[in-house]
């Protein structure tokens, strides 16, 4: 079978792509597999200025899954292209992931890339947190996330732009709409789930932000039944993601509508899980008799 | 520092054993075909794990051998509970050796700072061919039969005090303070133990302006630098991964609060 | 440790209640255990008409958790009272879950209830799917959660009125206030996340509804953040729940604002859980310390 | 049905062993301290399982008595391959009996259908004391040995046909029908085995107008009728759960689709 798919404007080799966050700048993993032959590597989120990001701790175990509030640590965008960027294998498929604070600074960032040659996609991270009174985020409220697609879309030249949303909503389609009627090319979700985890001991939160991002196998039903809605809904394609830990979980997406997905925290799980899952999507995928990912994409029967 | 003929691989256990202690567990599974540095740790997740802990957990290397891959470790939650029930046969993957290790001085005394299961790196420490510039003072609350002592006092000058009431614990901090003092210009500490004994160890390292270096347990979600959940702070500012960048650090490059 | 609890106007011998829909009428589990030693007993949510719920499958187990799409499968109050009511033990603490279509048919429910003797609270649940277009529930729409109070505070007489809140919201606390604000006495959280599973090889949900509710360990850590958020934007008592399987989850709940808990999912893990979670709360609750509930609850140093 | 003594009780693994074929089971556990009827079945979960599987697991008794509790089962998933790991001395939450049992009609024929793995409920039905008016028709895709049919086939008359193809499918429903076909009015057939055979069963039992009784496995999350998530539709058109109304129903009572 050739897994080779076509999302708009975007061939992947394969439809297992490396979720933000989750894989560093890809150079981590170099000794455990060949960075090419992953459909895509979605670079660890980037923004214009460094971040030190949140104090420790910032991580927490919890059912089937586990929190972070890294808090977007980041080496900011003109370190990145200086040191990192150069290092990363030519071969890998690189996909930018943007986080900024107000819209115009997410068109900065996309016009910075917009002329990157090793970059093969804008990512946008619209579930970034406190940008506005309340805690409210970009990728809550449809307005604000069809600003900052616009000012993305002004900027990015000829990249292909994927809106990543946030499931912290009350109807995940909306959002959706907006992002693909200000000119997103895809959408990427799930981003995490806003939790929380105590130690009844210590009186305190798990983390020193208090309240993180749930990933991880806990959350993949609610990412299915996201990317099945959203699929119905808009026209373009999507990338499905939000705890898969298997090779059936992948086409599972594939099912409901994804074109492609992302792996994240099973990434943490062994580092070579990415490379492994390549190979055993092939290979479940023939065993079911799947001949293209077209003829089997969206064949949920409802 | 990364070996590429090292990546991730899965081990047998030849052996669980719980020592006299059943808290305290020691585990060796097959050779890894790879050797490292004293202070290196290596990530550790059954292969028969399912997604319920979703991490591996680090330890580190105790020895490591053509014989095998030792470690020893405590279980204080449900990830060390669950891996005291392996099972001689089963699989673990193991991925390492990751990480900066202790560096020795050949040139002046190296005093090892041990608090409880942080004795484990100091065994393959004590395994070198030099010794004469090595010593330990080694600090716990089991009674001493339950750690590798022994296997290390048979190489190095070794002395060691249990710690059962707060007064131990303060006798502890002080002759911590007296030794740490004494090395002042003219040797090295390397301590690895629980983190408020690391905080110590700092505190009269900076003090006393005693070389010093400590290896930091930060809970840790992958082990090679991608999930930016095990940082620590650096006396620059800067959050740096402490698998990539430690577990040993220099006491001077970096923050560990009070 | 003396267990009691004040909700209000409602007193509980200890802060364990068994969760609607997961504890039948009480009945199923007079074998396993004494009722009237449990807080309080959720009742299987009851409608004015008998309904036969949805067609099979509607469970599915998923990591850490289960999906459900019962329907709300119930007999109706009319034969409720008549043929459940009389036979579960006076001694049992019951709170009986409403779930209508319309305020005004929330309204008779309530006032149907308001003169039950044996039912010592009201809980509604307003977090039923397909009540108007586009599937938004009224527990998504601080408007509509608003009239279903509402109508239930003007038919209840003396019975405590509980409101149980979605988490599929963007803003949880605004369903909060709203609930609040129409008179809600106190509040539960949380009802389940909505979610899918699907089967690669037959190409269908795993359920015959399709969508269904997330509940057990895996929601844990969105149920902890939102009764934080809530204890913290409102001054009625909570009511919390979503994953607790131990006395030390029990403690978690409380320590981020919650006066009493509710066991959901749990109990079909072993079926006299709600019965061994009492004792094994008082013990560990005397294990650190804690010499009354006032002194713990709401206490986690953020 | 109910009995107030039997609430839930960890019972002792006494042997888990995989028969002939691995992916059939013989689990034996210590005893309950109660009897059933066949056709009654226990829910379990082993008290070590963390929490990704929530669900404990419906199987049917295939014997019990003071020298233990026995189950037999097939591992056709994540939690059934879980419990084949099951060791000698580990603990596993058990309660029941539940559920209604295949009644015997004392003065007529009965015909026991079993498919597979179905067959475990009979083996404690052979053992009853009047034995004349009972025989037995299996219909089974692995070899005979694996399963306990020999068990059952020294005291009851038994037939056994294997299915491997296709055609052996067809032939057995052919044989099913006839035999069912035969009973209309003198006799009764108690079956259990996979949902496509039950469904058979219960279309030749009206077609013919034979009484039958069917056992479902309809999947459970409480085993105690709470959950409702086991119901199967009755011809009155409610939905009743399976676990409490059933697993055994009279095939003129429920509906089971096509
Ligand atoms: C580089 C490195 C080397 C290590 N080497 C060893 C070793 O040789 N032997 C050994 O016994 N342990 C060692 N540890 C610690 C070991 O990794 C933890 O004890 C283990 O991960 C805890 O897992 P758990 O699931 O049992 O505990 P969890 O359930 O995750 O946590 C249980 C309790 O332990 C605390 N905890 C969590 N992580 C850590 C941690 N990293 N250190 C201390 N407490 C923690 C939690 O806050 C909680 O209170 C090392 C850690 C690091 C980072
Ligand atoms: C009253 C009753 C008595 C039973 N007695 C026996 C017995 O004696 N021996 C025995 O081997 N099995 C018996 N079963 C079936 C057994 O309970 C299931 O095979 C088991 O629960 C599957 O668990 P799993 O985690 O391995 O599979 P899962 O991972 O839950 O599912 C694996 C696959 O099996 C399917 N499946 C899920 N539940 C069932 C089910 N109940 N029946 C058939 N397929 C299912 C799923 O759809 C999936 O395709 C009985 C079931 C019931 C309700
Ligand atoms: C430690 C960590 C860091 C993350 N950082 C980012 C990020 O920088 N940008 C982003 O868009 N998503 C980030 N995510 C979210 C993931 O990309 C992904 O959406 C989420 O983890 C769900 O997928 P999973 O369940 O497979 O992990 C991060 C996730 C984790 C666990
Ligand atoms: C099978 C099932 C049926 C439920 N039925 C109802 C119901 O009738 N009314 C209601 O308000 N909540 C219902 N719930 C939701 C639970 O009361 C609870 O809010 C949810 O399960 C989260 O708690 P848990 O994670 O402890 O299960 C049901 C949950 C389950 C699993
Ligand atoms: S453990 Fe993930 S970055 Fe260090
Ligand atoms: S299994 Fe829960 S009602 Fe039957």
């Amino acid at each position: 079978m050739d897994q080779k798919v076509q999302l708009g404007p975007l061939t992947l080799k394969n439809p297992v792509i490396t979720a933000s966050g989750t894989f560093g700048y890809g150079l981590e993993f170099m000794r455990y597999g060949d960075l090419s032959a992953i459909g895509a590597i979605c670079l660890k989120g980037i923004s214009l200025a460094p971040r030190a990001g949140n104090p420790m701790p910032r991580i927490a175990e919890t059912p089937c899954g586990m929190l972070n509030a890294i808090g977007l640590q980041n080496v900011g965008v003109e370190k990145f292209l200086k040191e990192k960027l150069p290092y990363i294998p030519a071969g890998a498929t690189l996909i930018a992931n943007l986080y900024a604070q107000t819209p115009e600074d997410f068109g900065e960032l996309a016009g910075i890339f917009s002329t990157e040659d090793k970059i093969a996609a804008l990512e946008v991270n619209i579930s970034c947190p406190n940008v506005r009174e309340g805690g409210v985020q970009f990728g809550q409220d449809p307005h604000m996330a069809a600003a900052v697609v616009g000012a993305v879309k002004k900027r990015s030249g000829t990249k292909p732009v994927i809106v990543k949303l946030s499931p912290n909503v009350t109807d995940v389609r909306v959002i959706a709409k907006a992002a693909v009627d200000a000119g997103a090319d895809m959408l990427s979700l799930i981003n995490t789930l806003s939790g929380m985890s105590v130690d009844i001991r210590t009186r305190r939160s798990r983390l020193a932000n208090v309240v993180g991002g749930l990933s991880g196998p806990a959350i993949k039903p609610v990412a299915l039944r996201m990317v099945h809605q959203v699929a119905q809904a808009v026209n373009v394609p999507i990338i499905g993601m939000g705890g898969i830990t298997s090779a059936e979980d992948v086409l599972e997406f594939i099912l409901v509508g994804a074109h492609a997905v992302q792996i994240g925290t099973y990434n943490f799980m062994r580092p070579d899980n990415a490379f492994r899952l390549v190979e055993e999507v092939r290979v479940l995928a023939e065993s079911l008799g799947i001949e293209s990912w077209d003829d089997y994409r969206g064949t949920l029967q409802v | 520092m990364i070996d590429s003929q090292t990546p991730c691989r899965d081990l047998e256990v030849l052996s669980c054993r719980p020592g006299s202690d059943p808290s305290l567990i020691d585990l060796v599974l097959s050779a890894p075909g790879w050797t490292c540095k004293p202070g290196q740790f290596v990530m550790i997740r059954p292969a028969h794990w399912g997604v319920e802990l979703v991490w591996p957990r680090p330890f580190s290397v105790c020895d490591v051998s053509d014989k095998g891959l030792r470690i020893i470790f405590q279980t204080v939650g449900r990830g060390t509970r669950k891996l005291a029930e392996l099972e001689p046969g089963q699989k673990v993957t193991v991925w390492g050796p990751l990480g900066r290790w202790f560096r020795i001085d050949e040139a002046r005394p190296n005093l090892i700072l041990a608090g409880g299961v942080g004795i484990a790196p100091f065994v393959m420490l004590a395994r070198r061919e030099r010794t004469d510039n090595l010593s330990m003072l080694f600090g716990h609350r089991l009674d001493l039969e339950h750690y590798p002592y022994d296997e290390i006092a048979a190489r190095i000058k070794s002395e060691a005090m249990q710690q059962k009431t707060p007064a131990d614990i303060a006798q502890f901090e002080t002759v911590l303070s007296e030794r740490i003092k004494a090395l002042a210009g003219v040797g090295q500490v390397l301590a690895c133990g629980p983190e408020p004994m690391l905080k110590v160890v700092r505190k009269y390292c900076l003090l006393h302006g005693t070389d010093g270096q400590v290896s930091l347990e930060n809970r840790m979600g992958c082990g090679v630098g991608a999930c930016l959940g095990c940082v620590c702070k650096t006396t620059a500012g800067d959050y740096v991964q402490s698998c990539v960048h430690g577990p040993v650090f220099d006491v001077r490059d970096i923050e560990l609060g009070v």
